[in-house]
């Protein structure tokens, strides 16, 4: 790559004496796949966009959603007209005042070319027009009510215009690197590695909200966890954005450091087949997963707390619906549901009940079928291993019988998505912050249509209450229609969601104070302008 | 046919007495031996069923325990027994190193021989063949294989995948020692006493070549099964193997994937390695011995210091 | 054969492997059942169904599989297209070149140390047969030879970074990206440390154990004694006529040893998550990044297969009875 | 009663093709030839001893592995008690297969060392021949003929040698082994390739004195090959030698010692040593090394290194001529 | 006036190590002179202890042998007592060695010439353009083309290798020429050839020859002295004409006769005279005379004491010995 020329290495050397004072140097073990707004897919992209871009809304450390470029908005009365009055004094880093004409012309740009905005149109799908009523007024008027427009504000970037006017094809507007954004944040992009993934940010001294207490953040990659540990632990790197549970008590012994551990809504499931069996083409699973007993007795041989004690070292928390009590504060997770409890004395009567008779094998069989399944998981992190072994496990107290088998994420998709082949499948979730998405998983359309559904469930029921919440800007109408759905699906077991992972991060204590922790990540925006050195 | 018996008997004691010198063929045996023990007898040597969870008085899972009394080398990230994993993980690597070995002698003692002897079209294109193989990265080549096999769906543990792909692409070295071997032998005069007498190929090569070569596949063999076993640990390391089967090279994916080193849990990371050393040692011993035992070349040295090449000034000096 | 032959079979040789090569690369690949999309994004993303049509036809998925592929493929590997890498999205044949500088290094580095040494310790082991300093060696050498590579990286992973403190991951720290080189070397030499260690440990032996057998065969040869009987010292001997003659078979075997060179370096870089092809083949296993698995091999098969013609030139020049019949 | 020669060879012709570079090999080029042999003619009566000498690389090992088949000539007949020997595996009429002609006609190699599979026993070894050829119908009639060809071979009592190694056997002993094996099948012809010149002169004596009492005692014929024209006069009755590929003096042994007519055959019979001080004679050395059978010489092949040498040896190829006493040279100058 | 030898080896025995502590004594009390500018033969059957005996000389024995006693003078000087470092200097400087197979005793990487010139420049007997003046002239010498200088050892034929071997040989001009069994892998002309080109060397340059070989039509052709060596000890030691016409060993004469020799009467009905039995293995050597095993004029004492070396009377200066009891016996009746 072109970005390391020789020249600023040059004036750097002199420059090197009057090093920013306090760096905070932040190691992950993710990078940035580019710097294009059109074009990231990766988290990591979105953390540094956040830093080093403004959004009309953004979500606060509590899970609501509060203005940043935005003083206040309302919505009309029948939910299509949004209106947002803009907090004054924001400048692009080059120094010139960011207008209101702007940012209109960036939701613009994104809303009206869909095919270049690859990442970020579906935010902006519903939209109907864009405008300024003033210098400080902006008004959005979309095609039908749409119930989470906050947080979709909160992705729709203020990028500088200059920068993204130039390109006239979709493919031009997607191999642009933007390696020198221009934003309003409270970050500057320095530089960013493309190979390393080094990514280097200085504080945004004129920021509207008061300049950073630290001059310079560097994100540093590191593919190896223990690397990662015992960089922290030397003191090379001073914040992980993520520790491995499997290394966090370690970590919470070390000198000077200070671990946070909050809940989150990364969950892992099993799934159960759940593909309608009239489906074309047929599904190749055990077809006495269609059984709501062997389902139940599934859900009865499942130890949520030792996977929780085990696998995670007590660093998540026994799971039950597919939102989870972090998601939006609290505010969208069922609190009705009761889990159904580890219990194989009670699933061995469920399936004694339901006439499946335990044969000299140690597995129950009821006429043709036989309940032994194939228990396959991803080969790319090793806690499904895990899990999968002590499932085995538990399943032959049960009379049942799980095969452990390692599959590639390709073949799983490959063989979860389309055709059904599969019984059971260990897997996981990192949902966005609204409900939308995780819900959107497990509706009918997304199976058929080849979309996200790996479970094949199908009611639709559901799928009714789908669409209807997507329109509730009502936001305690739309709570209820979620729960609803919850129910459904707990009910159902098309997902037996096993645990919640923490969020499990650390810092240099004797470094650094001032981190929010919150389940957005001691990373976020709101933290990292909170947080100072110590002298 | 007593005769034969008392003849592979004499064979045997006599094969035996040159070994028994032979100090490091010993322990190199006796590492093979215990191994193969260990993973025939698993059940009776372990406290645990591999995958079994170690659990405190509260019925918590015993996570990264150092060794005691419960676990005699400490537990694992997920509270299993390590010295059970380790027992039964000789079962994997053993069968993967043994069939994957077996795999390529045959197929290198095959093509060897048959090039060998025969040579003419059949030479040439194993010599292309292995020619190229030889130079093709093999680790790079394997890993490509292993992760494109895995994905087609073939409904076989990934660690038949890795037998057959080692089993296949390491059958060339063997492939090129037993055809140099069979190309001498093939020009010594007994073999063509043996034609001029009148006997027929299949004779000449049952008779003539393969008892010669045999000890030179046996040692080439216990060769390949070292370098299956450690192929196979490295695989399983780089996450190909099979997850839920407690080889050595998984159990030290775990180690390596869930901060064994950050836990300071050496009794997790060191065991396996020992393990893997253990039997690939034994078999590297094992087969050096063989093979030195088989062609004893290398008598002369001409610079071998000889300090007391003339006794006489010594006893003089005395 | 006459060494215009001999040099023109190995070449023609190399050119075939490359071919198969390109083959095996081309044919792996096209069976798969791969969805570049999917691997990319994981489940995690939201994007539309046009959105990842358009993906898909960026990676040119869209295109029948056989016949014309094949030559179109391979015409654009000729012109040094190796396509684009799905999950970092940049070109592959520029991710493999910012990649190939510090994989020459560590690899470059530990070999160098390795055959000195290695040669060294083999010639001392051999002409000093059967002494403390022959059975140290061999010893040394056949544990060497039976360690698992990425083994010895976790153990010198923990050791080095416990009690000598030295970093365990990269090829240096990164508030020294983009610094001249002269200031940033002792850096470099700290990341560098534990890796070039391993590496040459592991081939210490083995060159160690081929030298040690090479000059015992060189030694037991009447020539020695020859040179001996002409009243040469030991040492005029090993250097003026065992030297050259035992080094013939390690020319070879460094050549051919580059292609495992490359799986160490593929266990160390991964172990020590150094920054170099090595590593970047193991991501993109992972993340099953066909493209730039497909150009990471065929780089790493080809450099192999260069090396070794050049093997083959240098033992034309070094010993004679390769040139003429 | 003219019983037809146990062997008799006409013009027999052997080349070999040399491997050719790979560059000549896309040029198109001819690939030189090896003419190993090159147009010999010869027969030997029952009971008799033709003894083949020259120097190494004339073609004297080619001449006995086209005998028994193990290359195939170029051209020429070889007729074994009058019938043609087929060529390799095509089944002719009229002509003796190769299987049949292996029974009946055995071969002795150089080096006993070599021509004894190290890890047969002797029992293996010798009973090989029977084996192959289904010739013992049980086992004890296997053993009983092991044993008496053991016997005659001088190795007695046999049962102390059944169950031994090569390896555990001096050289003379293996080379009785070698000499066993052959004599097993009780062939008519053998074919002794140097079976004496890596044996110490003690052994030697004995070897040549088995041989010459099969000869006697079965009235076997031999093809004895040598280089070493010092043991001929013992045991040949007739003596044929080689240069290049041809039979240059072909004759009764005593006659063409006594009475050289080819100056190749004068300079070999001065250079043999001879083991007295007293009779050290002038020795006629030729000049340079064995030529190479791929660039033939114009003319007669003898000229380049011939001390006697004339113009017109160089154009014309001097064929064998009969100088008398069934003596034949081919010499401009033999009379 | 007597002649001083040149080389005078006494009583020497070597041991070597075998494998399990057995000690096999390879050489016991071997005696001889080499006279200046004369020829001496060694001679007797594989594995009698010639190399060996060259070997204890030159100091290059291999690690597991060991010189138990004696003394080896050369020029006065008792080599077994020099220094390793003193030993170096007199090593090709006085004497030098040809050994047998000289494939393999040429250095396959370094071009001939450098080989021969790297003798002359280690013992610094003439600065680098001089040196490289004599290895033309050497090579010349042995009838070599300077020109050839540049080849390497591959590209010499097996002659033109052993005149190479000889030309390194002279570099230092030696007094004393070492050579084991030069010619045994060669044919008959070119051994003529070699040997022809020793004597002319030693006619010119006045150099003293010790000529290994086991065949004694050689040595009866080259030397003047002979020493017949049976078991690792001298049988027989004399002027060759001695030796040869009135051997007194019961081995020197069962040798002599199973020499096949064209110059005695061709006659194929009698046998060969042979030697029963093969030589004595070094571990298990015979009580008494190691011969009489095989002998066919054993008696009684000859299986007890072994014989020591006895003088023969011989007519004016030449010398004879055997180690024989029946020579006792002879004395005894004599006098
Ligand atoms: N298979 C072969 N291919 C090519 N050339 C051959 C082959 N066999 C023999 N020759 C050549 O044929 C010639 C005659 O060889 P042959 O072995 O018959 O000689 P020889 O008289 O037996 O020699 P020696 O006394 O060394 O045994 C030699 O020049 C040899 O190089
Ligand atoms: N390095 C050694 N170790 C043990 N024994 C040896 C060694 N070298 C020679 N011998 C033995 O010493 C004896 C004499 O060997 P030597 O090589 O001197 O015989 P030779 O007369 O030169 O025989 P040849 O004619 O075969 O060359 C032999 O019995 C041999 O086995
Ligand atoms: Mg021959
Ligand atoms: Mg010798």
């Amino acid at each position: 790559g072109g970005n390391q020329p020789a020249a600023p290495a040059a004036t750097n050397a002199p420059a090197a004496t009057e090093l920013p004072s306090s760096i905070l140097r932040i190691g992950w073990s993710g990078k940035p796949d580019t710097l294009n707004p059109a074009y990231a897919f990766l988290s990591e992209s979105y953390t540094i966009f956040h830093l080093i871009y403004s959004t009309l809304t953004t979500q606060s450390t509590d899970g609501s959603y509060v203005g940043l470029l935005a003083q206040d908005w309302s919505v009309s009365a029948d939910g299509l007209t949004w209106t947002y009055h803009l907090k004054d004094g924001f400048i692009w880093n080059n120094g010139e005042p960011f207008t209101a004409d702007q940012l209109v012309w960036a939701i613009n740009a994104i809303m009206k070319d869909t095919e270049g905005w690859a990442t970020l149109s579906s935010y902006t799908a519903g939209f109907k027009e864009v405008t300024t009523t003033d210098a400080t007024t902006i008004v959005i008027v979309t095609e039908y009510p749409i119930a989470n427009m906050d947080y979709r504000t909160s992705f729709l970037y203020a990028f500088y215009p200059p920068d993204f006017e130039k390109f006239s094809t979709a493919e031009e507007l997607q191999n642009f690197g933007n390696d020198a954004p221009i934003g309003t944040g409270p970050f500057i992009l320095k530089n960013f590695d493309k190979d390393t993934g080094v990514v280097l940010l200085d504080a945004n001294k004129e920021y509207v909200d008061g300049a950073p207490k630290i001059d310079r953040l560097i994100f540093q990659t590191f593919d190896n966890t223990d690397a990662m540990v015992q960089a922290l632990k030397v003191g090379d790197i001073d914040m992980l954005t993520s520790v491995p549970a499997s290394a966090f008590e370690t970590v919470k012994g070390f000198e000077n450091v200070k671990t946070t551990a909050i809940h989150n809504s990364y969950f892992y499931e099993l799934i159960i087949n759940s593909v309608d069996p009239n489906n074309d083409p047929a599904p190749t699973g055990n077809p006495a997963l269609a059984d709501p007993a062997v389902r139940l007795a599934i859900a009865h041989s499942i130890n949520k707390q030792d996977i929780v004690d085990i696998v995670f070292q007590g660093l998540a928390a026994p799971g039950d619906s597919i939102i989870a009590p972090a998601m939006g504060g609290g505010f969208w997770h069922d609190p009705n549901i009761k889990d159904i409890p580890f219990d194989t004395a009670e699933a061995n009567r469920i399936l004694d009940k339901a006439g499946y008779v335990l044969g000299s094998d140690g597995v129950r069989t009821k006429g043709n079928l036989r309940l032994e399944f194939r228990l396959q998981f991803p080969s790319t992190l090793s806690v499904y291993a895990r899990i999968a072994d002590m499932m085995a496990d538990w399943f032959k107290q049960a009379g049942m019988k799980a095969n452990p088998e390692t599959m590639d994420e390709d073949s799983l998709i490959a063989s979860t998505t389309a055709v059904g082949d599969y019984d059971l499948v260990l897997w996981s979730w990192e949902p966005d912050p609204d409900p939308d998405f995780i819900l959107s998983v497990l509706t009918t359309v997304q199976f058929l249509e080849g979309g996200w559904s790996d479970s094949g469930y199908h009611n639709p029921a559901y799928d009714q209450l789908y669409l209807d919440q997507q329109q509730l800007v009502d936001k305690t109408a739309r709570q209820q229609a979620i729960w609803k759905m919850q129910e459904m699906i707990f009910n159902d077991i098309p997902y037996s969601v096993l645990v919640y992972e923490d969020l499990l991060q650390t810092y240099r204590s004797d470094r650094f104070t001032g981190f929010i922790e919150s389940p957005l990540g001691i990373e976020s925006t709101q933290s990292l302008l909170n947080v100072e050195p110590i002298k | 046919m007593n005769e034969n018996w008392a003849l592979f008997k004499r064979n045997l004691f006599e094969f035996w007495k040159a070994f028994r010198r032979n100090k490091l063929g010993l322990l190199g045996g006796f590492l093979v031996l215990t191994a193969i023990l260990a993973a025939t007898f698993a059940p009776l040597l372990t406290p645990y069923a591999p995958t079994e969870v170690i659990r405190d008085v509260n019925g918590r899972g015993l996570t990264f325990a150092p060794p005691s009394v419960h676990a005699p080398l400490g537990t694992d990230d997920a509270g299993r027994d390590i010295w059970s994993q380790l027992i039964y993980g000789a079962r994997v690597s053993l069968a993967v190193g043994f069939l994957a070995g077996f795999i390529a002698m045959f197929i290198g003692s095959l093509f060897g021989i048959l090039a060998g002897y025969f040579g003419g079209r059949i030479d040439n294109l194993l010599m292309r063949v292995t020619d190229v193989l030889l130079v093709i990265p093999d680790l790079p080549l394997m890993l490509v294989l292993v992760a494109t096999l895995r994905q087609m769906d073939l409904h076989v543990s990934p660690l038949v995948v890795l037998v057959f792909v080692i089993g296949l692409l390491y059958w060339t070295s063997t492939a090129r020692l037993i055809r140099s071997q069979v190309l001498t032998i093939k020009e010594r005069q007994y073999v063509a006493r043996s034609r001029a007498i009148g006997a027929g190929h299949v004779h000449i090569i049952r008779k003539h070549i393969l008892p010669q070569i045999m000890p030179l596949i046996v040692a080439n063999t216990v060769l390949i099964i070292s370098t299956a076993i450690l192929i196979e640990s490295g695989l399983a390391f780089l996450g190909l193997g099979d997850p839920t089967q407690p080889s050595w090279g998984a159990m030290l994916n775990f180690a390596f994937d869930r901060s064994a080193v950050t836990n300071g849990a050496w009794w997790f990371y060191l065991p396996p390695g020992f393990a893997i050393v253990w039997v690939t040692l034994g078999c590297v011993l094992l087969g050096n011995v063989l093979e030195d035992m088989l062609n004893p070349r290398l008598t002369a040295h001409h610079l071998e210091s000889n300090q007391n090449m003339i006794a006489i000034q010594k006893r003089e000096g005395e | 054969m006459s060494r215009r032959d001999f040099l023109l079979r190995k070449f023609l040789l190399s050119l075939v492997t490359i071919f198969v090569v390109i083959v095996i690369n081309f044919m792996l690949f096209r069976v798969l059942p791969g969805d570049p999309v999917r691997s990319v994004i994981g489940r995690n993303v939201r994007i539309s169904a046009e959105t990842q049509q358009a993906l898909r036809e960026q990676f040119g998925l869209d295109k029948p599989i056989f016949p014309d592929q094949f030559i179109d493929t391979i015409g654009q590997w000729a012109q040094g297209n190796l396509g684009i890498s799905w999950s970092l999205r940049r070109p592959v044949s520029e991710v493999l070149m910012s990649k190939l500088g510090n994989t020459v290094l560590l690899i470059g580095l530990g070999q160098v140390l390795a055959i000195f040494l290695g040669v060294t310790l083999g010639l001392l082991a051999g002409w000093k047969r059967k002494t403390a300093i022959d059975v140290g060696a061999l010893t040394f050498s056949l544990v060497a030879w039976a360690i698992p590579t990425f083994w010895l990286g976790i153990i010198f992973l923990a050791a080095g970074s416990a009690w000598f403190g030295l970093p365990t991951a990269g090829i240096m720290s990164p508030e020294n990206t983009g610094k001249p080189l002269m200031t940033i070397l002792p850096d470099l030499a700290r990341h560098l440390f534990l890796p070039t260690l391993t590496l040459t440990i592991l081939y210490l032996g083995e060159y160690m154990l081929i030298m040690r057998s090479s000059i015992l065969e060189v030694l037991s040869e009447d020539y020695i004694l020859t040179a001996k009987a002409k009243g040469m010292s030991d040492w005029q001997v090993l250097w003026r006529h065992a030297l050259r003659n035992a080094m013939l078979p390690i020319v070879t075997l460094i050549a051919l040893n580059l292609g495992f060179t490359v799986s160490g370096a593929i266990y160390i870089e991964t172990v020590f998550s150094y920054d170099g092809l090595g590593k970047l083949f193991q991501t993109a296993l992972v993340k099953q990044d066909y493209p730039l698995l497909q150009g990471a091999f065929l780089l790493l098969a080809v450099s192999v297969i260069i090396a070794n013609m050049a093997a083959d030139i240098l033992y034309a020049v070094l010993d004679p009875r390769v040139k003429e019949s | 009663m003219s019983a037809k020669p146990v062997l008799e060879v006409r013009n027999l012709f052997k080349h070999f093709p040399m491997r050719q570079s790979m560059l000549d090999m896309l040029r198109r080029r001819q690939a030189e030839v090896v003419c190993a042999v090159d147009g010999v003619s010869f027969s030997l009566e029952k009971g008799e001893v033709l003894a083949l000498v020259g120097e190494s690389g004339c073609g004297k090992t080619t001449i006995v592995r086209t005998l028994i088949g193990l290359e195939e000539a170029t051209s020429g007949e070889i007729l074994f008690k009058g019938q043609e020997v087929e060529s390799q595996n095509q089944n002719e009429k009229n002509k003796i297969s190769l299987k049949q002609l292996r029974q009946r006609v055995q071969i002795v190699f150089q080096d006993p060392y070599e021509s004894l599979d190290p890890r047969a026993t002797i029992f293996d070894i010798v009973s090989e021949p029977l084996v192959v050829h289904g010739m013992a119908a049980n086992r004890d009639e296997l053993h009983a003929r092991v044993k008496m060809s053991l016997e005659e071979a001088g190795l007695r009592p046999a049962e102390d040698y059944l169950l031994r190694y090569p390896h555990e056997l001096s050289g003379g002993q293996r080379q009785r082994v070698v000499i066993a094996a052959a004599m097993v099948l009780e062939p008519e012809l053998l074919l002794a390739d140097e079976p004496v010149s890596m044996l110490d002169v003690s052994i030697r004596a004995e070897i040549l004195n088995l041989l010459n009492a099969l000869r006697r005692s079965r009235g076997i014929s031999i093809l004895f090959i040598t280089h070493d024209l010092g043991t001929v006069g013992h045991f040949a009755n007739h003596l044929a030698v080689m240069y290049l590929g041809r039979i240059v003096e072909i004759g009764p042994t005593a006659e063409v010692l006594k009475n050289p007519q080819h100056p190749y055959t004068r300079a070999l019979l001065s250079v043999v040593p001879v083991p007295n001080p007293k009779l050290r004679r002038k020795m006629i050395i030729l000049s340079g090394e064995t030529p190479n059978p791929i660039n033939l010489p114009n003319g007669c092949r003898f000229h380049p290194r011939c001390p006697l040498a004339m113009d017109e040896c160089k154009l014309n190829d001097q064929h064998l001529v009969d100088v008398g006493n069934k003596h034949q040279a081919a010499c401009l100058l033999a009379q | 006036m007597t002649v001083q030898p040149l080389l005078s080896v006494r009583h020497l025995t070597t041991e070597f190590q075998l494998a399990g502590k057995q000690i096999a004594r390879a050489l016991e009390d071997v005696s001889f002179d080499v006279m200046p500018g004369k020829t001496i033969g060694l001679v007797g059957e594989s594995g009698c202890g010639k190399t060996t005996t060259l070997m204890s000389i030159m100091r290059l024995l291999p690690a597991s042998g060991r010189i138990t006693s004696g003394n080896v003078y050369f020029n006065g000087i008792d080599l077994l007592t020099l220094s390793e470092h003193e030993m170096r200097a007199h090593r090709w400087k006085e004497m030098s060695i040809i050994f047998q197979g000289a494939m393999n005793a040429l250095n396959p990487v370094m071009k001939i010439g450098d080989q021969i010139r790297e003798a002359i420049l280690l013992h610094n007997l003439m600065p680098r353009n001089a040196a490289e003046q004599r290895v033309g002239e050497l090579l010349e010498l042995v009838g070599i083309p300077r020109l050839r200088r540049d080849l390497y050892p591959h590209q010499y034929s097996g002659g033109m290798r052993q005149r190479a071997m000889i030309a390194m040989a002279l570099a230092c001009s030696p007094d004393l020429l070492f050579a084991d069994e030069p010619t045994t892998a060669l044919d008959v002309m070119i051994q003529a050839q070699v040997l022809e080109l020793l004597k002319e060397i030693q006619k010119k340059l006045g150099l003293a020859i010790v000529l290994v070989t086991h065949d004694l039509g050689v040595v009866a052709e080259m030397c003047d002295d002979v020493v017949v060596m049976y078991g690792g000890k001298v049988a027989e030691y004399g002027s060759a004409e001695l030796v040869y016409n009135q051997p007194q060993h019961p081995y020197t004469q069962r040798l002599l006769e199973a020499f096949p020799d064209l110059s005695r009467s061709i006659d194929s009905s009698t046998d060969l005279a042979t030697i029963p039995g093969t030589p004595p293995r070094l571990n298990a050597l015979p009580p008494g005379c190691r011969f009489s095993p095989r002998c066919h004029k054993s008696m009684e004492i000859c299986t007890q004491i072994a014989p020591d070396l006895i003088a023969q009377n011989t007519a004016g200066n030449a010398q004879h010995l055997a180690a024989c009891h029946l020579l006792n016996k002879l004395e005894i009746k004599n006098s």
